[in-house]
């Protein structure tokens, strides 16, 4: 955003034009492209390694815990609406959120519409990675590893009396941490930045249906790292 | 020299008080990042070139105590005697440095920097901010490269395409801190080269100044802003590949680790589906340079703008479907080598348009040699030997025969060398004035530019008779072999002109150093060249214009008839001209 | 020093160095173009005092002369060497009769076992010898490559026949040599700080010779010195 | 900045994106059915999910044909690349 260092030599008309889509926006989705390609390489070496596994895939179901991780899906989707709803109350200036007082002036309304629903996605999404970081250690606790099963836990036992394939864990292991690893660093990455935003944006009221910029940019990779879940929980733990 | 003077918008004298660490150091202007990279890449071209020396006094004098190798550690050189272990480290490190620390930076940090805004008519980048983190953390996984070659047991040593499991097991390799050392460092880098080809995207889009349009553009900026697409997408699949590699290396994870079910070809399918493409980052801006530099010379326009335009783009496209060929011995499907093959042949065809449109630029000019035109002609020149030796790779059955030996080398330096290098040796006096304010020695340039044409090529054409030869690459000692021993007189042979290449370029470091400070005052236009960035003082200054300049024409207008002087610049308004309606639209 | 290609020492090298040289000669005609087109350039068109150059933009007609000759000439090298390699390496290449041997490779030796008197991998006569393969000439040889550790490669500049050697893969790759004699096996993929020293010996033998040697070096197996 | 178009019902996407979450679970745990149907049926169901989102929360439905472009670019290089590495292990 251009308010935060403003220099000198910055020109003093928009400089945006060509796709009618201001920078940080076209910015961000060009950045989004990069993320795709990044993800291609850690899910498209999952898919690899799994087709081409020596054997049987680990049970996903036996090894992971699957109801936390579908509310957890949910939460996820549910902070996508939360964000939407903020881009939505700020870019339209109106009537996407309850009545705060009968009477209430339409730019109150506004006001405390973007707040809640900001704060409410920074809430959701914290929560996200809360629930991540203990299915982690819950994970680790019952003996997964990056490098596959520790000896001596509940899941080696799983693998001693042939219910896990023994061939495939450490690959299991392995992607399993680092796929879901990545995406819960981009939604912690997206939760600090929107505080960010919240604490020295939204709060002192620079947004405004004039100016709702860093809204629908941070929305827009948002939703992305919502997407990416959406793909990695069939994926990891469905299938 | 004529002047435009009358047309030219010179900057006001705005005067720039910001802090000397605000200007210089963590500066957001695009110029400054632009002249940061061009010294931090000099320096690792520079670090490159010397680990390339002592490869060559191995293979040509296998055995024989270096001279000054006596500084070496024990571990590394005892007296001075380059030991195995410290070979392939300097064949991985000579590999690295120069592809991604020398001549990526300095094609794409240094010219997308400094052309773009420039030759788009903007004031700077899109980003500022996020282009200083771009230098940054540049410049953060070079010194972590660098450190590497000073850790105990010493840098990585899988060469520069570090296959695994080779590079993801300690054990097999002999290398520890080193081998993650390289794999930290490529993720860094991979993260300043999507957050530079973010703003370049993103600027040449959205920033041009009005009557740039799509079809006006410079074929540098054309090249330019399609290798930050490349870039774009194929960075952030190596640093994918890389944090696989890293965690393989220290949390002990199996991505590549065949025992526990991982796939060795995987990792070469990563790297290289970032590799080719990258590739193409090394050679796309170096072509959009000399296209400039060879209209300029030759006081013509470019023989065929759109084809040129298209060339490009198809380049850049079927890069992305070929890079099996680097695999056709790999073990993989054979089927697949065969669509490989026929891609790959493809990419000759954009390749000859651009080829022939160089040569048709040059037909019937009025050539002037100054050094930056004769090295763009050596570009052309040499750029054609590597891309037709690339013929004889891309057809499977030769490519069995040809396949990591000599002939690849010698592949791989007339397009690194012969191609991005000279082209780099054309750019960067070219664009000194602007950056500078002063001009390099063009006698000591051509002194500089016919000795490297000669001898770069006695060092790497006799390769190619190498690798027919069967001369592995990457071997320590060719020695070792009955059949390559009575070749080690031509290995000698290109280890002493490799020497005297690298001496002749103290020509080019000191020219380059003494213009910097005692070189002729630069003119505002000295080429007399058509584009953006000369219609401001040299050098450039904070802020380029005072007022955004108006673009009436295309880029290479030499020669028009419309003009009494053989050239006729992008910003000159003509009585004929109509002002452009306001905003230029994407698609015009 | 010979400035030419090896030896032509197995059944393909013929088309391998048949494709070299077609390739040879469609890469000459446009080097000659480029480069003497270059000079001549730079010398009839160098700047003269006075003189403008010609206006213009560029030509179609030409445009499409030089995209669709290299086209046509690309997509015909691709069909000829996609027969060659089809052959060579295609799945189906191997000859059903072929002879087989197993390579496992590791840092840094090449461990050859033998099929022993009954020609088959796999049974209880089968012996393994360090870095030296024997084989016979005129016979197909199928590889069974396997390997300890990292990636190695197989390499006979003179059969010209070169195949990675995979961890965790099971890779075939045949030949079949011509000339009797004495040549090497080099280990073409950087494989560690031994890479430059993977080094065996290949004897192609006389059908007879051979034979006379297999049997030799069974019994010397069989009585338990197998190795060297 | 654009808002010529008339707002989606996010409530209504969210619970779109419920449903198919729950039909997910279901497919995954209950029904009988083959393996590579299951396979096939939960892929579709993820790519219609992450349409929706895209579509809708990033409001690609509304932006213009060159933005999606932009968008759309990354996909069939992904596929190529995941098709073409996958085809080791076919032949
Ligand atoms: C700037 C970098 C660059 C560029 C531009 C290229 C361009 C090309 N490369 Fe190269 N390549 C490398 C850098 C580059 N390469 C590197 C670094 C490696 C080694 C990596 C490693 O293993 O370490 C490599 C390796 C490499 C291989 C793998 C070899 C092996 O390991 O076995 C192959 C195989 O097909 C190949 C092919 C090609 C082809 C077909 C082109 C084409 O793009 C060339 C097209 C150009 C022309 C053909 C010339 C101009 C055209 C005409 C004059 C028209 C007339 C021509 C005809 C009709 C034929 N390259
Ligand atoms: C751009 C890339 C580039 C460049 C320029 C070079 C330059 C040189 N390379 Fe390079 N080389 C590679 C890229 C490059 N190389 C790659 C990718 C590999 C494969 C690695 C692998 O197998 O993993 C390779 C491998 C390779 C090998 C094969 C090793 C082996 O397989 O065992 C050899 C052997 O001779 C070699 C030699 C040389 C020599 C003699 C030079 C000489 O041209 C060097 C001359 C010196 C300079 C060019 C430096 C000059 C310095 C300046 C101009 C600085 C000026 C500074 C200021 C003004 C501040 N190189
Ligand atoms: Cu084994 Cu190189
Ligand atoms: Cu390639």
């Amino acid at each position: 955003m251009t308010h935060a260092t403003v220099d000198v030599m910055r020109p003093p008309y928009p400089t945006e034009r060509g796709l009618d889509v201001y920078n940080t926006k076209l910015g961000m989705w060009v950045f989004l492209a990069s993320e795709v390609m990044f993800f291609t390489a850690l899910i498209g070496s999952y898919i690899i390694l799994r087709f081409g596994a020596p054997g049987e895939w680990a049970r996903p179901g036996i090894v992971l815990n699957i109801p936390v991780t579908a509310i957890n899906t949910f939460l996820l989707i549910c902070s996508s609406v939360t964000m939407v709803k903020a881009y939505a109350t700020v870019a339209d200036g109106e009537g996407h959120f309850f009545r705060l007082r009968p009477g209430a002036r339409l730019s109150e309304r506004l006001d405390f519409g973007l707040k809640f629903w900001m704060l409410a996605t920074i809430i959701i999404g914290a929560t996200f990675v809360s629930i991540q970081v203990y299915e982690y250690l819950h994970l680790v606790h019952r003996g997964l590893l990056p490098s596959g099963v520790r000896e001596g836990s509940e899941l080696a036992e799983l693998v001693a009396n042939g219910t896990l394939p023994a061939a495939t864990m450490g690959l299991f292991g392995s992607s399993f941490y680092t796929m879901t690893g990545f995406h819960g660093f981009h939604v912690t990455c997206g939760v600090i930045s929107m505080a960010y935003l919240y604490f020295t944006k939204t709060l002192r009221g620079k947004y405004s249906q004039q100016d709702y910029r860093g809204i629908e940019t941070i929305g827009l990779y948002w939703h992305f790292v919502d997407l990416v879940w959406i793909i990695l929980f069939t994926i990891v733990y469905l299938i | 020299m004529t002047t435009v003077a009358a047309t030219a918008q010179v900057a006001h004298g705005h005067h720039d008080d910001r802090p000397f660490i605000r200007k210089y150091i963590f500066s957001t202007d695009h110029k400054i990042i632009g002249i940061q990279f061009l010294f931090v890449s000099l320096f690792f071209l520079l670090v490159g070139g010397l680990l390339a020396m002592q490869m060559r006094w191995q293979l040509g004098f296998p055995g024989k105590p270096m001279p000054g190798g006596g500084i070496l550690p024990e571990t590394m050189a005892p007296g001075g005697v380059i030991l195995p272990e410290y070979y392939i480290q300097l064949v991985t490190m000579h590999g690295t440095f120069m592809v991604f620390f020398a001549i990526m930076p300095l094609l794409v940090g240094v010219y997308a920097n400094f052309l773009i805004p420039l030759k788009i008519g903007t004031h700077d980048m899109a980003f500022p901010r996020i282009n200083m983190w771009s230098f940054w953390s540049a410049f953060a996984a070079g010194l972590v490269m660098l450190a590497s070659l000073f850790v105990p047991e010493g840098a990585a040593r899988a060469g520069w395409t570090m296959y695994a499991p080779l590079s993801a097991r300690h054990d097999y390799s002999g290398a520890e801190l080193g081998q993650e050392l390289w794999s930290i460092s490529i993720v860094l880098l991979g993260l300043s080269s999507i957050l530079g080809s973010l703003n370049y995207i993103t600027t040449v889009i959205n920033n041009r100044a009005p009557g740039m349009t799509w079809f006006r553009m410079p074929l540098s900026v054309w090249a330019l802003f399609i290798t930050a697409i490349l870039g774009i997408l194929a960075l952030p699949v190596l640093s994918g590949a890389a944090i696989m590699l890293l965690f393989d290396q220290i949390l002990g994870t199996h991505f590549f680790d065949p025992p526990a079910g991982g796939q060795a070809l995987l990792w070469q399918h990563l790297f290289w589906f970032f590799g080719h493409p990258e590739v193409y980052i090394l050679i796309l801006p170096a072509m959009g340079m000399v296209s400039d530099i060879i209209a300029n010379g030759s006081r013509k326009p470019i023989f065929g703008y759109h084809s040129m335009v298209f060339a490009i783009i198809s380049i850049a496209f079927l890069g992305w479907i070929v890079w099996g060929h680097h695999m056709f011995v790999s073990g993989m499907n054979p089927t697949l080598g065969s669509s490989f093959m026929v891609s790959t042949l493809v990419i000759a065809v954009p390749s000859a348009v651009k080829t022939f449109n160089w040569m048709g630029t040059m037909w019937r000019g009025n050539l002037r040699f100054t050094v930056p035109m004769l090295n763009a002609v050596a570009f052309v020149a040499m750029f054609v030997i590597g891309g037709l030796s690339g013929i004889y790779m891309a057809a499977t059955p030769v490519d069995m025969f040809i396949h990591d030996t000599y002939f690849i080398v010698a592949h791989l330096h007339y397009v690194l060398f012969g191609g991005s290098l000279f082209a780099l040796f054309g750019a960067i006096p070219f664009w000194f004035p602007k950056m500078f304010g002063r001009m390099m020695s063009e006698p000591w340039g051509k002194i500089h530019f016919w000795l490297t044409f000669v001898f770069y090529n006695l060092v790497f054409f006799p390769m190619h008779t190498l690798g027919m030869a069967g001369h592995m690459r990457r071997i320590y000692d060719p020695t070792q072999y009955e059949f390559l021993k009575p070749y080690q007189p031509l290995n000698e042979f290109i280890s002493i002109s490799a020497f005297l290449l690298f001496a002749t370029q103290i020509i080019f470091f000191v020219n380059f150093w003494y213009s910097l400070f005692k070189g002729k005052k630069a003119p505002q236009n000295p080429w007399e060249d058509n584009g953006l960035e000369w219609s401001l003082a040299s050098p450039a200054p904070h802020g380029n214009w005072a007022t955004t300049p108006t673009v009436y024409r295309g880029p290479y207008e030499y020669s028009s008839p419309q003009a009494t002087e053989d050239y006729l610049p992008q910003y000159k308004k003509l009585p004929t001209d109509r002002e452009p309606a306001t905003a230029p639209v994407a698609g015009h | 020093m010979s400035w030419w290609l090896p030896l032509k020492g197995s059944t393909f090298a013929g088309e391998i160095d048949g494709l070299f040289i077609a390739i040879l000669v469609i890469t000459g005609i446009a080097f000659v173009i480029v480069e003497a087109g270059l000079i001549w350039f730079v010398v009839r068109y160098r700047a003269r005092p006075g003189r403008k150059a010609f206006y213009t933009h560029g030509s179609t007609r030409a445009e499409v002369i030089w995209t669709a000759i290299p086209a046509v000439t690309m997509v015909a090298l691709g069909l000829v060497s996609n027969h060659y390699w089809v052959q060579i390496k295609g799945r189906n290449s191997i000859p059903p009769n072929a002879y087989p041997i197993g390579i496992h490779a590791k840092q840094f030796e090449w461990q050859v076992t033998y099929p022993g008197p009954d020609g088959k991998l796999g049974t209880a006569d089968d012996f393994t010898v360090r870095n030296q393969l024997h084989v016979p000439a005129g016979r197909p040889i199928v590889l069974a490559l396997s390997s300890e550790d990292v990636i190695h490669s197989f390499f006979v500049p003179q059969f010209r026949v070169r195949q990675d050697v995979v961890p965790g893969m099971d890779i075939k790759a045949w030949f079949q040599a011509t000339v009797p004699g004495t040549y090497e096996l080099g280990c073409s993929q950087l494989c560690g700080l031994g890479h430059y020293r993977m080094r065996a010996q290949v004897f192609v033998h006389t059908p007879e010779e051979y034979d006379a040697w297999m049997k030799r070096a069974a019994k010397r197996a069989a009585q338990g010195e197998a190795s060297e | 900045m654009e808002t010529a178009h008339k707002r989606p019902n996010y409530v209504a996407i969210w619970a779109y994106l419920f449903i198919l979450t729950v039909a997910e679970l279901a497919l995954a745990f209950e029904l009988p059915i083959s393996r590579n149907m299951k396979l096939l049926l939960l892929l579709f169901l993820a790519v219609w999910k992450a349409a929706l989102v895209a579509l809708f929360f990033m409001h690609l439905k509304f932006e213009r044909w060159n933005l999606r472009m932009l968008a759309l670019v990354p996909l069939p290089l992904a596929v190529i690349f995941v098709l073409a590495a996958m085809s080791e292990h076919v032949w």
